[in-house]
Parts: structure tokens; sequence; C-alpha cells
């Protein structure tokens, strides 16, 4: 099976080092690009020129689907299905649903915000070129690496290792899809 | 030590002896203003009697709000060895030093209680005659008066607030002064005195203000009980503190004093205390409210009845109050504080600020004016005269608050500037 | 690592999340089919000591169910009868049939014929037949068309929720106290007729039958 | 320095600005290197089993047979077995469930409040924390599971959580109660998701190591729970983010459970029950505690681990710090109760608590009061805290303290209610004692699997947070 090509993959040894090369990638105009980091490194989004990340919609839409999954069916029990008195108070109250509602609030968004997470992730995903490499064995210890892919509009193979190079690259490899 | 600084201060620099003249007649201003609004709410109190001398009470409660906040968030930065907040401590030690002003403006309320008792804490005259509030008998014949009444007495009332405001004012005093002291000498000793200060302050001034708070205030109701009131001051009090801050620096922002030295990440951090006392304030009144309601008890439950409707059964002005602030206490705060812009906005987190300490003026009304009942035990209406006094009386003490917090503002350094954590709060980034 | 893992191992993760749903919902369903009373007691017919045929007796006889069940009008509790109530035929027919042997013994003793019982409520649960009876709560509604079993067998699944059914609405059921023991009476106006003098019933006779966990769990 | 920032625009006052040497800690001590780092949490689950171990597992396991057997006696026999009687229905049970809810609560504490507030501190305490959380409301759990006695109604469709069933009736949410019932679960469920997103790069570390040493099973075990990690800052981006978010909702979720927890109580009209300030209360209560059990079970994994580098004197003081506010705000709300019940005029109220001070079961009053109040005012004092035996002992009078409190509030109240003639005395019976001992061996036996096949410390996050990680090499201007 003839292995295609995937993209570039260059080794930085420190957090300044591939804050700056990141810079540089995004300021060459790079599309299909990343950085490999073993920690979030505070600032490079920034550098890569991510945009904020769109958990939170999930999240908010999780919350709201949860308060008002609780309340109506704090309602549907409680007030239309089977009115029932209990100690006096009405069949439906929001104040009494609301502890439910809370609950049911924070787990729906708990449920929604990790959901987003691996969708906009596109994750779980077991197989992937930066896992075959062999540097990946040690890159989640201590060094940082820029991924390169060869389905970006702008990429050119000679171009990207010098541009990679230039940045400080410590070591430059290929990756095989 | 303040006499010292003072002498150094002008020679900072010309700008800077510039804007202490006029920070000086800005004082002056607002001293005027406060006697105007004091002798506004005097004249009040000889036309309406009761009604002026509760919203004296709601004003004054008020700004005593605002300064224990104040203190608390001084002694809370120092418990903590906080950093960013480093540079709004100052302000903080300013403006408590309108505390014993506060409690020389608290004195005519204990003089009330000796030569007109019944004014004001119903208490204070046990042969007060509870029928004009729709009662029966007198406070003397009131047996729930008679198991509080070692409590509940002119006397206590009186030691109380002498303790709490003599207390709050020898803290107060102490904080400011070391932090002062630093600025020239640059010793670290006075770190440590603060932090002691701190920790003998936040027990003392936990538990006055809890004590002063239940005679001045859940005392004017004295059938009422609830053992969350203390916390609920205290969420009150951080609130409109917080509040105060960020309308501070950001005035000193605009004026010029703190350019370069406010950043975004100032902004944010006060930005997220406001929001988090938001949701604090909430989790304290809904629980009050909500365990009172679930459980049902009558001699709970009058308390909100009577804010809500009539003893007739129909629905009061009050009820409205309640609702905006379950609106306008948490659910607009929160709903504006969540967002990241807001917080940074310079324009806009003042004003959020400015509705959050008037909404909290709203919630000491709603604490201290129903009270105030016709002889049919309902409370008088929320859209009344009351409210002019009240508006007189938040700028009359407010007035002179600011005037003591401007007298300090000339005579001290802007900020802190040997304090070991200035360094780190003038840098600060999350 | 990729190396240990084929690239057909990206779909793994979603095929289990589908197998786990899947298997989440057949149990539920199971549950909700399988643990109910409708499931478990419906069709319990066991074999009686005597092979009494309620089809015989109260379908092609005619009997009254109250001729045996005597005290259902006026007990909370329904009799099942006493070998003497057998005894006032069967001393003059079937004298002799073996497969009473069970009930002259019984007459003969004292000692209760020792019949297997269906319908059974459980302890906690207080039910009152007379109650039932009286304001027009017909035999059928609950045991089904005994009058047409050879064996009875457990024809309604007792359940809470199906008890319910009638004390959330009990103008679909009710109906003049005279045709309670009738059991192949129907409305003459159909359901529309039976829901129209149901309503009359509930209301002339106040029918409020509860609905608080008091009202039965006593 | 301040220098720096003295340009043109800034005021003159910066010009003065000298700030006198009084220097923070460090989170991570003797400068250590990013793979020092994982190499000391990995080497933990690499190398071979120690003796130690296996040793605390079987005292572990011995002692969590204590609960099995318990919980098999009670529901083969019926929950007679356990002490209750009129008028004390309840008291263990629900004493130790309150009890390990707490407990769990300074984990999440720790996980999410912490990372609100940007206390970096954390880095190194959060992930045990987590896990002692979880195994915490597992513990918790089996309590109000059982008490039920034919355990199957509890969980059976229906009964606890809506579900459409034979008997057509819905749980009352009008009850404490069921909310319970959905706080705990929804805690449980969140705790666990939070600790495993937490998990996710460790075990992508962890993957990779075990490939590298050849061994493939484990690295496909770790591998298929770290979901195809592979650090890509795109995911680091969602991920933070979204890490951010479950801890802005686990925050007031971790309130929000005590609080409920506290209706239970609070709601009802039981003298000693049913006062305004519980919810606090019980949170500050709760976090208490759990800081409590966090430095009982850390100073002895650090000891064991040599882990000073990473859990440093710094935490150490932080924690003390805590657990010394917390008390101190418990000890406001005990006197708040004692006042108010006075105040309150309620003579059934000022009962209540003259009976909790010198009634039958003062000795446990004091126990308390001594235990949570006293206690902590010894962390005022920097050469307590800096002794880390004592501390450690401190911390265990915490969680004693802890246990009485909750017990002082729920059988006191209950042994002396309304009327005289149902006055009572509960004793706790053989089975309860064994089946709450036990559960600490349950505990344990988790947590021993756990600091055993996971990562103790999140190792992203710390080195996220040591100085080498900034990206500005700490010294460049912005």
């Amino acid at each position: 099976m003839a292995a295609t090509f995937y993209g570039l993959m260059a080794r930085f040894d420190t957090a300044p080092e591939i804050y700056h090369a990141a810079q540089q990638v995004r300021d060459a105009g790079y599309k299909n690009w990343d950085c490999i980091t073993p920690f979030p490194v505070h600032g490079l989004d920034g550098a890569m020129g991510l945009r904020r990340s769109n958990v939170p919609k999930f999240s908010l839409l999780g919350g709201l689907t949860g308060f008002t999954t609780g309340m109506s069916m704090i309602w549907f029990t409680g007030a239309f299905d089977y009115p029932l008195i209990v100690g006096g108070k009405p069949y439906f109250s929001p104040l009494f649903a609301f502890p439910i509602s809370y609950e049911l609030t924070i787990l729906f968004t708990a449920f929604a915000t990790i959901a987003g997470m691996f969708i906009l992730n596109w994750l779980p995903q077991h197989y992937h070129p930066v896992l075959k490499s062999k540097e990946i064995l040690r890159g989640l210890d201590d060094a940082f690496y820029v991924v390169i892919e060869a389905r970006d509009p702008k990429f050119d193979l000679n171009r990207a290792k010098a541009l990679l190079s230039q940045a400080g690259a410590k070591e430059i490899s290929e990756l095989e899809a | 030590m303040s006499t010292h600084v003072a002498t150094i201060s002008p020679a900072s620099g010309g700008s800077a002896a510039g804007s202490t003249r006029s920070v000086s007649a800005a004082a002056n201003k607002a001293l005027v203003l406060g006697l105007v609004g004091l002798a506004a709410t005097g004249l009040g109190v000889v036309l309406s009697g009761k009604a002026a001398a509760f919203s004296y009470l709601t004003g004054l409660v008020f700004w005593v709000a605002v300064s224990l906040g104040a203190l608390f968030l001084i002694m809370i930065h120092h418990v903590f060895d906080a950093g960013w907040s480093t540079v709004l401590r100052r302000q903080y030690e300013n403006w408590i030093t309108c505390l014993p002003w506060l409690g020389l403006l608290f004195a005519p309320l204990l003089i009330s209680a000796v030569i007109a008792p019944g004014l004001i804490w119903k208490w204070t005259d046990p042969a007060y005659d509870l029928s004009q509030v729709g009662g029966h008998g007198t406070v003397a014949q009131d047996v729930l008066w008679v198991k509080k009444s070692g409590l509940l007495s002119t006397l206590t009332l009186i030691i109380a607030s002498f303790v709490g405001f003599g207390g709050w004012t020898l803290i107060s005093s102490r904080l400011r002064a070391h932090s002062v002291a630093q600025d020239n000498d640059g010793d670290i000793a006075h770190t440590h005195a603060n932090r002691f200060w701190t920790a003998v302050g936040l027990p003392f001034t936990a538990l006055s203000m809890t004590l002063c708070v239940i005679l001045w205030v859940k005392a004017l109701d004295y059938h009422w009980y609830s053992t969350m009131f203390g916390v609920w001051f205290f969420a009150g009090a951080i609130r409109s503190a917080l509040s105060l801050g960020v309308i501070l620096m950001v005035w000193l922002w605009s004026r010029g004093d703190y350019k370069g030295i406010l950043n975004n990440n100032h902004m944010h951090s006060i930005g997220m205390l406001m929001f988090a006392f938001t949701v604090f304030w909430a989790y304290i009144t809904f629980s009050q409210y909500f365990l009172i309601y679930m459980a049902n008890i009558p001699e709970e439950t009058f308390w909100y009845s009577l804010r809500e409707i009539n003893k007739d059964g129909v629905f009061n002005t009050w009820g409205y109050v309640g609702m905006f602030l379950l609106f306008g206490h948490f659910v607009a705060p929160f709903l504006t504080l969540i967002h990241y812009p807001v917080k940074l906005s310079k324009t806009w987190l003042p004003r959020v600020g400015a509705f959050i300490a008037t909404v909290v003026l709203v919630d000491m009304t709603y604490n201290v004016m129903p009270s105030l009942k016709n002889s049919a035990g309902d409370a008088y209406p929320f859209l009344s005269l009351n409210l002019l006094w009240i508006a007189t009386s938040v700028v009359g003490v407010g007035g002179v608050c600011v005037w003591a917090y401007l007298n300090s503002f000339a005579k001290t350094k802007l900020i802190p500037i040997r304090d070991p954590r200035i360094v780190e709060s003038l840098t600060y980034h999350e | 690592m990729s190396n240990l893992f084929p690239k057909s191992a990206n779909k793994l993760p979603l095929q289990i999340l589908i197998f786990i749903g899947l298997t989440t919902g057949i149990v539920l369903a199971g549950v909700t089919y399988y643990a109910t009373p409708k499931y478990t007691r419906v069709g319990y017919a066991p074999t009686q000591p005597v092979p009494f045929s309620h089809a015989l007796h109260a379908g092609q006889l005619g009997m009254d169910c109250r001729y045996c069940h005597s005290n259902v009008e006026k007990s909370g509790h329904s009799n099942v009868p006493t070998a003497q109530t057998c005894m006032n035929c069967h001393n003059q027919i079937k004298t002799d049939s073996p497969l009473l042997a069970p009930v002259r013994e019984s007459y003969a003793s004292g000692n209760p014929v020792p019949w297997l019982r269906l319908h059974q409520a459980p302890d906690y649960v207080y039910f009152n037949h007379s109650v039932h009876v009286a304001r027009g709560v017909s035999c059928v509604s609950c045991h089904g068309q005994i009058n047409e079993m050879d064996v009875v067998h457990h024809a309604k699944p007792l359940s809470m929720g199906w008890c319910l059914e009638c004390h959330r609405d009990p103008a679909k059921f009710v109906r003049d106290p005279k045709l309670v023991t009738n059991l192949d009476w129907k409305h003459p106006g159909g359901d529309a007729g039976q829901l129209e003098q149901g309503k009359k019933f509930v209301h002339d006779w106040n029918i409020q039958p509860p609905q608080s966990c008091s009202g039965c769990h006593r | 320095m301040a220098h720096a920032h003295t340009d043109h625009s800034a005021p003159a006052i910066l010009a003065e600005v000298k700030p006198v040497a009084f220097p923070r800690a460090t989170l991570v001590e003797k400068n250590r290197s990013f793979s020092w780092v994982t190499e000391k949490i990995c080497g933990i689950i690499e190398g071979p089993t120690p003796r130690w171990w296996w040793i605390a597992f079987a005292v572990s396991g011995f002692l969590a047979s204590f609960t099995v057997a318990g919980i098999i006696y009670l529901v083969s026999t019926g929950v007679g077995v356990w002490g209750h009687a009129n008028p004390v229905n309840w008291a263990w049970d629900i004493v130790n469930f309150v009890f390990w809810i707490g407990i769990g609560h300074a984990g999440t504490l720790i996980s999410a409040i912490l990372c609100l507030l940007r206390q970096k501190w954390r880095t190194s305490i959060n992930r045990a924390a987590e896990a002692m959380t979880i195994f915490a409301v597992v513990c918790a759990a089996i309590f109000p599971v059982f008490h039920v006695g034919r355990v199957w109604f509890a969980v059976l469709p229906g009964y606890l959580f809506p579900f459409p069933n034979a008997n057509a009736i819905w749980p009352n949410f009008r009850s404490p109660l069921e909310w319970d019932v959905f706080a705990v679960s929804t805690y449980g469920t969140v705790s666990v998701l939070f600790w495993y997103i937490g998990l996710i790069p460790d075990l992508a570390i962890l993957r990779d190591r075990f490939y590298r040493a050849g061994d493939k099973i484990r690295s496909a075990l770790y591998g298929f729970f770290a979901m195809g990690w592979r650090g890509s800052n795109r995911h680091w981006s969602n991920y933070e983010m979204a890490y951010l978010v479950l801890a802005g909702i686990s925050t007031p979720l971790v309130l929000s459970v005590h609080t409920i927890v506290s209706f239970d109580f609070a709601v009802s009209l039981l003298p000693g029950w049913h006062t305004t300030i519980f919810p606090p209360y019980f949170v500050a209560g709760a976090i208490f505690s759990g800081f409590g059990m966090v430095l009982t079970l850390m100073l002895p994994l650090r000891a064991i681990f040599r882990l000073e580098d990473l859990i440093t004197q710094y935490h150490i003081d932080c924690m003390c710090k805590i657990i010394l506010a917390t008390g101190t705000i418990v000890g406001y709300a005990y006197g708040m109760e004692f006042f108010i019940a006075w105040y309150g005029s309620n003579p059934y109220e000022g009962f209540a608590f003259i009976n909790r001070a010198f009634g039958h079961y003062a000795w446990a009053y004091w126990i308390m009061i001594t235990c949570n109040v006293v206690t902590p005012q010894f962390f005022w004092f920097k050469r307590i805290r800096r002794n880390i035996g004592l501390v450690w002992i401190l911390s265990i009078f915490v969680n004693v303290g802890m246990w009485f409190e909750r017990f002082v509030i729920i059988v006191t109240s209950l042994a002396r209610d309304f009327l005289p003639s149902s006055w009572g005395y509960y004793s706790p019976s053989a089975v309860e004692i064994f089946t709450f001992f036990g559960t600490f061996g349950v505990f344990g036996v988790l947590f021993l699997l756990f600091i055993r096949f996971l990562p103790i410390m999140p190792m992203a996050e710390i080195k996220a947070v040591m100085p080498q990680a900034d990206v500005h090499g700490g010294h460049d201007k912005h």
C-alpha cells in the first residue's frame, strides 16, 4: 500500500520557540496546520490566529434544554398527568421545581459541553497521521511541533520546509497519511 | 503618619499638586451637598416624623453597607495575600475613613431612641401601643418582646452601636495607617501588621455587623427571625462596595490618574467578583425565601406576606418591588455581567456598578420600610413621600462619605507604592 | 498509537455509542413491558381443587354472582362461598360426582376447600368491594367476563395505574347498581351513552374516587 | 520590574514604585523540567507495585468486606437490622450520607472554584481530589440506596426517576429527598465527566509511553480512553474552553448539592432543622471536611511518592487556611443558630439547642465544637502549618468533627422532638457500625486502584503553570 504524503512536522524545544514559529506560519497564510503541544500553551491561540472556541454555544443550548426539561417535566407529572396534593403545596410552582430544574440545567450543560468539545475536535480519532509518527512518542512529554498539512492550498514542500527551518525548527520530518 | 505623607505628596509633581487642589474643592462641594441633604432630612423628620426617620435609617444603613463592604474587601485582600487588587486597595482605604463619620451620623437615631422612644424601634418604648400597627396591647405585654427584652432594649442598642462603630473605626484606621506608613518606610512589618489586624478584624466585623444589623434592621419587625440575615447583609455590602470600587477606578482612570495603572485584567477581575457576588446574593436570598416558603411557618412567612399582600388579600406595591429585586438584583446583572466585553468596558462596568448599588439601596428599602405599618397592620405603599426622604438621606450621608474619601485621597499616595504585591498588581495579567 | 489502532478504529467509538444506546433502549423497553402486572399477572389460571366452571353456573345457568359471593355488597371483603353454599344444590344434583369430593369432604369436616386465590390486592392496598359495587362498578370491570370462563383466569392487570384509570374518570365505567352483576350488559347507547349516563351517576351520587396516596395506602 | 512599564503615558507615581521584597512561593520547587514531571508521575504507574500497596489494598479490601456483609445482611433481613426506631427513624444512614457527600465537595471545589479563581496551586492536588470526590459519592450513595431495605425499589424505573410505570404515578417532586436524587446523581455524573476530561491528555501520554515500552495491551487500554488525543492546539483551544465551562458549572453544582442536602432538613419543621442559614453553612462545612480529607490523603501520598516538589509547603499552607476559614464560618453558623434559637423565642427551638449542648447527646456536641471550631484555630500559626505530622492529625480531627456535626444535627433533633411522650434515645446497631466503617475500606480500595493505575496529578496542567511554559520566557515584553 503506497503511503500518501500527509504533511510536515517540525520540532521545537521550548514554549517561546513554538509561539514565535506559530506566529510566522500564521503570517505566511497557511490554513491547514496545527501545533502539537504537551500542554495548553498560554497565548498560542492568538499566535495561531484561532478564534474563540464555539464550545460555549453548545453549553448554552444544553443548559436551556435542561432547564426547560426540568420545569416541564415537573409541571407535566405534578400538575397535568397526576395532580396530587402533597404538603399543602400547589400542584406546580416554579419554586419547588427550581432545585431539580437547576440540577438538570447543569447536567445537560455538562453533556452538551463535552459533546461539543468532542464534535468540534472531531474526536475520538484513534488513528491519525500525527499519532503514527515516531516523534509523537515523546511529543506529549516536553517537545512542541508545528504540523503543516499537504492539503493546504498554499502548501509547497520546499517553501514550507524553508519557513519551518527559518522559524527555528530543530528537526523536520515528513508524515504519511 | 498621615500628616507626614501629606507634606510629601505635593512634591511628587506639579500636576499632582493641581489635582490635589481640585480634589479638595470637590470635597468641599460634597460636604456642602451632604449637609444640605441632611438638613432636608431633618426637615422631613419635623414634617413627617416616623416616615422620614425610617428613611434616614435606610439611607444610613445603605452607606454603612457600602463602607463595611469596603472594609471587608480590604481584609479579604490581606487574608488571601491577593495580588491583583493592590492598586484598588488604596481607594478602599481612603473610603473607610468615613466610618467614624457614619457613627456620628448614627448618633441622632440613638438619641431619638432615648428622647423619643418608639419613633423607629417599637421596643425602645415598652409602653408602645401596638394597635397603631395592627397588633394588640403594648410592647411590654407582647410575650415575644418579653422573651427578647434582654437584647431588644435602648441600652443594648446603644452599646452594640458603639462597639460596632468603635471597632470598625479602630480596625479601619489601623489598616489604613499601616498601609500609608509603608509608602514611606517600605517596612514589611506593616504588611504583617495588616494581616494581624485582618485576623482580628474579620471575625470581629462579621459578628458585630451581624449583631448591629439585627438590631437596626431585622428588629424593626422583632417577631421575625432568620439565621441568614447577617449573611444577606454581607452579600449586599460586598456587592455595593465592589460597585463603588469600579466607579472609583474608572473615575480615576478618566481623570488621568489611573492611566497606565488600570488595565483590562483588573476590570475583568472585579467584573468577575461582581458576577460572583451577584450569584452569591441570589443564592442567599433565594435560600432564605425558599426555606421560609417550603416550611410555611406563620411566624416566618408573615414577613414576606407583608411585602406582598395586604391583610385584605389585595396585592400591594411591595410585591412589585420584590419582583423588581428578583430581576434587577439578580437576573439583569447576571445576564449583563456574564458577557466578557461588559466586564472590560470602562463605560458599561461602572454603569452596571451604579445600577447594582441602586438596587442594593432598593433592597435595604424593601427590608426597612414595610416595617412602617398603618393601623391595619399593612405596609405603606412603596411609592410614597418616604422615597423623597430616602433620597435626601442617601445624598446627605453619601455627601459626607464622599467628603471623607476625597479628604483622605488628597492626603495619600495614589497607590501603595511600597506594597510587596504592587508590581504584581501593576503588571497583572490573567 | 496509530500503529496500534488501525484506521477502522476511528469508527469504533460511534459503533460503541450506538450499541450502548440500543442496549439501553431495549432494556428499558423490556422493563416497561415485562416488569408490569399486566405481563406477570394477566392470564394466570391455576388448576383449582374442584373444576368449578363459572361459564356453566353464572353463564349457562344464569346464577347471580351474589348467590355465592354473598357479602360483596355489604362487606369490604368479597367472600368465597363455603361448602354449605355448594351443597344447597349439590345435595340434590350430582351428589356422587367424584369431582365434588373435596366439597363434600369440606362440608363434613368443616375445613374449607383449598381454593387458589387469583385476584389478590397487596397488603398495603386497601380495597373495599361493597363501595365499588354499591356505586355501580360492575364485576366485569375488574374480573372480566367471568361468566364465559370455564377456568377462571386473571383478566385485568389490577396494577395501580389500572385502578387509576377508573379513579380518574369513573364516568366511563359506572352503571346502574342493579346491573352490576349483569356481565354481558353494555350501555345501549354505546360509549357515548355510557359516558353521558356515567356523568350523571357521578354527579348524582357524588362519586369522588380518591387519587391521593392515602386513599388506598392507608 | 515596574520600570519596564514607566513609558511616556504612565503617571509619575509609577516612578516611585519600589515594592518591599516579600516573594511568593513557587508552585513547583527546585526548578524542575517538563520531563521530570512526566517521569515522576508516570513512574508511579509504570514502576512495580510496591509492597505497601498490596498491604494497604488487603487491609482496605478486608475493611470493605464489612460493608458488603452489612449490606447483604440488611437486604436479606430487612432494615430492622439497623438501630432505627421511633422517634429516630433516620440516623447513621443519613449521617454517613451527608458526611461522605461533604467529603466529596473539596474535590470539586479544588477543581472548579479554584480553577475559576485562577488559583494555580490547585494543579498538583486537583486530580486526586476529584478522584476522592467520585469515590466519596460512591460511598455516600450506598446509604440512601440501601436504607430503603428493599433496594430494588430504589432502582426500578418510576420510583426515583420519572419513568412511565405500571403504577401510573410520578416521583414526588415537592420532596427534598427527590431533589437529593437529582442533585447527587448529577453531581456524581458531572464529577466523573470532569475528572475524565481532565484525564484525557494524561492518558494519551501513558498510551505513548507504554507503546514505547512495548506493552501493547496497556497502551491500547489507555489509548482507548485517550480518545486519540494528540495534543493539537486546535483541540486544546476547545478543550480548555470546555474545561472552563465545566468548572463554571461545577461551581454552582457543588454549592447546590450541599444546599439541597441541607434542604432535607431545613424545609421541615423540626426544631433544630428549620433554619435559613443551613445552605451556606452546610456548604462551608462540606468544604471544611473535604479539605480535611484531602490533607488526610495527600500528606501520606506526598511522603510515600516523594512529591514534596509538587505538593509544596505552600500548598499545605493554602489548604490549612481554607480549613481555618471554613471552620470559622461553620463556627459563625453554630453561633447564629444558637442566637436565633433564643431570639426567635420558639420554646421548642430553644429547647432543641439547649438539649444539644447539655442533653443526652452533649458528648457528641462538644466533640463537634472541639473538632470543628477549636481545631482549625491552630492553623493561625505558621509553626503548626509547617509541622506536617501535626497538620495530618488535625485534619483527622476535622473529619471526625464533621461526622459528629451531622450526627448532632440529625439525631438530637429527632430524639427530642415536640412531644415528650415520644422522646427516645438512639444507639447504632453493630450492623450499622460495621457498614459505616466498611465504607472507609470501599473508599480505600477505590483510591488505591486510582493511585496505582491512573496519573495522580494532571501532568499537562502542572506543566502549564511552570515558569518554562511562559511563551515570553518570563522576561520578554508584551
